[in-house]
């Protein structure tokens, strides 16, 4: 159990945390979205001239990195 | 005959408690209130009509195997039915607005604000002795701030399930109060010349810009805020389902018959929170008064929040705009229209307030990750 | 080698026991009455499946963690699809013909005396030592005469679930039979004089009326008959989804998409319980036997109400429309529609008799409360 | 267990009472639904002259007055 | 102060592994491929984006009560999705081109040879050191080579659940990838002369044939091979649904709403199987290099089984078809008839190759009920 | 724990048992479908001569048959 005091202080921690947390989080949204629309529009849609099959080989080679990472730890 | 009496004492009038007629009573009036008076009837219906079948006596509903208290079970106590709403709520969204002005998301985020401080007020009573109100139950009450109805629910469930019931109806009941709340506050906060103000036409949106912005707002919250990811996850994925054009009838499904399905199930389930016991406490009255400031708060700080963008930008914002970032889609941003041409007729705000009004559900999405981080770590 | 023998073992041919065969064939005919004859088809192409499924050997379907038992278990055990399937048909049915000639929902009443003395039936069989049913299993089987599924489907699987498989069978299959069943009936109870009577044009109802009703109803099951509530309170909510005029899109996906589904899932359920060791039962051959009697006894019933009431009332009621208020909604109302023709080629009955038709499911529906308060308190 | 003659009279009672329930169960519907329709005939639709905030006000007196009474009875 | 430093050290920043930055840049490769490149983007997309969903750290969203999890374990764990898919694809698929064609049916069970082969390779790996697959892992990735989603996930699901991720993806990675991994395979095992022969043309299928056909199928099943009941069981009651015609809105919404709300589901369940501790192992690469051998093989069968066929009988089969065997409905086919327009332009295959095709997918439940017998039996 | 060899040898012993099971089944498939096909050809739909109550005399016998078949073997 909790006074209250410290009930009505954690309030104030929560509001003021909170309301920094959302401003934080939706500044870097707005910071993404402008960064994101202006690379867009400086360089376009990125050309396609990857081979089709070449995903199956950057998933096995991000595992593979992955794996060979990890030993290196163990 | 014995039987007869057995039947007689098993009918509702011999059985029925004041508390249960009285919620009968209210079911009613929220029926009257979805139907007559148009009041967010996609979800007071449902609840209203569940708030009755919980309360009838003398036999399962919302208690031991019956229908409703099943459904919340399965759907409410997982969460399953609020994140299925929320992927719904996805594919039903249009981000195009807020791409175009990326800074009207700081109107979204100012409207929040009464969130916060209502939380505060709600302990501020249990301070006074005047409700008694613990730090999860203030956290969930003041989310009727963020004037959405499923991240309501959400919260609640997670955090005070009891009062699921009052602060459901609470938030839709408010939602549907919008044009009845907001626009004093906007006019006292704001000159005429302000209102009157023309913004720029907005810009054409990529079609790959409204694909990756569900990307990135998951990208973003995962890398700074998970606790929102279940929300904000299932928000992106419903939106990167109609957006990318490549799974029309998933997309489709997900704005019609899932999210109606789940909509009834939802309703109902929160109905079985409305069985006297939970609602018929003084607690109910203070999350009643508490919502009402927490929306007034909401729509001060998304208005003072434009004209402190306004001393600062170039391309003038309407400051009436911030009131729609409240949430409450659509029917604040209409709200907005309709202050905007009381102001000067020829003055059309309604795609510029979609802006701060999408943006709101991402900003009370967010603010309710963080209390259930709080909440979870320090209450 | 080993491994050959294992397969051949594992096969059907050698698994297969001689009543799992003949319920493949009983599921077969349940196929071919379905799709050749038209028997309910929505229903017993599920069902009939479902049987099959049920009995193919050495493989768990309809057991252990199979899909139909899944869906048992989920959907029926817990009465989630039968009521959630009266919801669908609350948001189906047009009850202004009840507002129209409130007076016809007296046949509807009068129509499920053949439920209470096909129980009396039943008992007496195990009375006089043919079969051995006790209470709760004839309760469940007189519900085969209220010629409603869902609500038969519904309490089978409350009080007597070993013979839900041949409860729904039966209850299905004479609701396919009405057509046959019902005009010996009547023709023998009523004069042609009689079969001749033109009723009076059923006035307008209004939109009003048509709301209030399901509320109006659900109030009075509230205050009589709680056990109830849970089916009729399911009918209310979707018809007042289809009448208020507020919630379109949760009213057309109560009526398709989820019902749809759901029927889908019941009938599978359902079949999980055609299984050779619930079905082929001597108490099977007393259900179907019982059924038809309950059926027969039920349109004597509605017909001589019917006679009855024209000797106080003004407005004389055509007899013939006493045979549908046993439900089996649409058929038995355009069998008597069809009985009317052939007695008066200018007498369209069709709109009257589905007054008492749809009463016959309220009436069917009391008779499931009445039948699970007492077998509860007294069985 | 139960005899058979106890079991059929259980029968009977149930056959009695059921119909009986549902007879008075209809008969009330019938009334009720007359009723509805009649005073709807001579009444009309309702003015609309209430306050839409009311509603809020007249849940919180439902609580309120609800909690009172239980005040006095504890 | 206390709570900057909780909610700091509650980010993602803060928690996210390496490997789960992987796989979260696998989620979006996915996505990538589905939307820009049109890989079999209704599964893809779901699939992705709950992998991502999956790995972001610090909130349980594919453990614990996390949605992702609940959904595996509601939908999967019990095979509940991939029974409901296939109840759909059995709605949505035209069985007429096999029984205007039975022999073509052969093609499809020869391109299940690359299920068996690939077996035997990944029990070859683990024999020489190289991976450490036991029996029923195997067996779950010779799935792979049947071509079809929902039987891949079934037998994963049930066999090697931990597994689950890597051969969802590699299933559909590899069906999208057909027309690239065929073409090659049918040039070099056919002569010019072979891939230019023209069909006769397919005789008319009559409704009744159709409407039997799933009977039959699902007759033999019960018979011979009871463990592929609930899968073909599944096809075979939506094929029914959907050639009887009595059932139009039950097999309406089995085609659509059902499928789509159980892919949106199944997608999200498969990726909760995408968290780095499953999917960032040595044997992800076995099942990719496996499964693409898997699929070589299948079309190599077919095709050869098509040549060996010609040598018997007088209605010649262009060999090209046999690759369609493999199934990867419908595209499979479409690559035939590329492959046949391309040998000459006037030689239209695609109503030919359909009949393997949609046997293929016979074919692999079969292949999937033989594996759960035999591992469930021996291993 | 079993060998590499027994592994592998139950990997050939599957592949053997399941490519004939599919093959198997699915000969049996092709025979049934041209059986199925050539019949309805041969006699034509049936006619439809019988009684419809017939069906639940039918159910009926099939359970009593059954029920007899029983009592016989009990
Ligand atoms: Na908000
Ligand atoms: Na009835
Ligand atoms: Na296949």
């Amino acid at each position: 159990m909790q006074s209250g005091d410290e009930l009505f202080f954690q309030g104030v921690e929560l509001m003021l945390a909170g309301i920094g947390s959302v401003f934080v989080f939706l500044i870097m949204l707005v910071l993404a979205t402008r960064t994101m629309s202006w690379a867009l529009m400086r360089f376009g849609r990125a050309g396609e001239d990857d081979l089709p099959l070449a995903h199956v080989a950057a998933i096995s080679a991000a595992v593979s990195a992955y794996r060979r990472s990890r030993r290196v730890e163990e | 005959m014995d039987v007869i009496s057995t039947i007689l004492s098993e009918t509702g009038f011999a059985q029925i408690t004041f508390g249960q007629g009285v919620m009968i009573l209210i079911g009613l009036t929220l029926l009257y209130l979805a139907i007559v008076r148009g009041f967010e009837p996609l979800l007071l219906v449902p609840i209203g009509f569940g708030g009755i079948l919980a309360n009838i006596p003398g036999v399962d509903i919302a208690t031991g195997d019956g229908l409703l208290y099943l459904l919340y079970q399965g759907g409410l106590e997982t969460s399953i039915f609020p994140l299925l709403i929320f992927m719904g709520v996805g594919a039903l969204t249009d981000f195009g607005p807020v791409l175009a002005n990326p800074k009207t998301i700081l109107l979204g985020a100012a409207a929040q604000i009464g969130i916060f401080v209502t939380v505060l007020g709600a302990l501020g009573l249990s301070v006074a002795g005047v409700m008694d109100f613990n730090i999860a139950e203030a956290a969930a009450i003041g989310i009727i701030g963020g004037a959405d109805g499923p991240t309501a629910i959400y919260v609640a469930s997670k955090l005070a399930p009891d009062l699921l019931g009052a602060i459901a109806v609470a938030a839709y009941s408010y939602m549907a109060l919008v044009p009845l709340i907001q626009p004093p506050i906007v006019r006292a906060l704001t000159s005429l010349e302000e209102r009157k103000i023309v913004m720029a036409q907005a810009r054409e949106v990529s079609k790959l810009e409204k694909i990756l912005f569900p990307l990135l707002l998951l990208l973003l919250t995962a890398l700074l805020l998970p606790s929102a990811a279940p929300l904000l996850g299932m928000l992106c994925f419903g939106n990167l389902m109609r957006e990318c054009g490549v799974v029309e009838r998933l997309s489709d499904t997900a704005q019609n018959a899932l999210i109606n399905i789940v909509t009834i199930l939802l309703g109902l389930a929160v109905g079985s929170k409305l069985g006297a016991e939970y609602f018929l406490e003084w607690k109910t009255l203070g999350i009643l008064a508490l919502g009402v400031v927490a929306f007034a708060l909401g729509t001060a700080g998304g208005v003072l929040m434009a004209k402190l963008l306004n001393l600062v930008v170039k391309d003038k914002v309407n400051p009436i705009i911030g009131a729609a970032g409240v949430s409450a889609v659509p029917m604040a941003a209409r709200v907005s229209n309709r202050l905007g041409i009381e102001a000067n007729p020829e003055n059309i705000l309604l795609m510029h307030a979609m802006g701060p009004n999408v943006a709101g559900v991402i900003g009370s999405a967010t603010a309710a990750g963080i209390m259930i981080t709080y909440v979870g770590g320090a209450g």
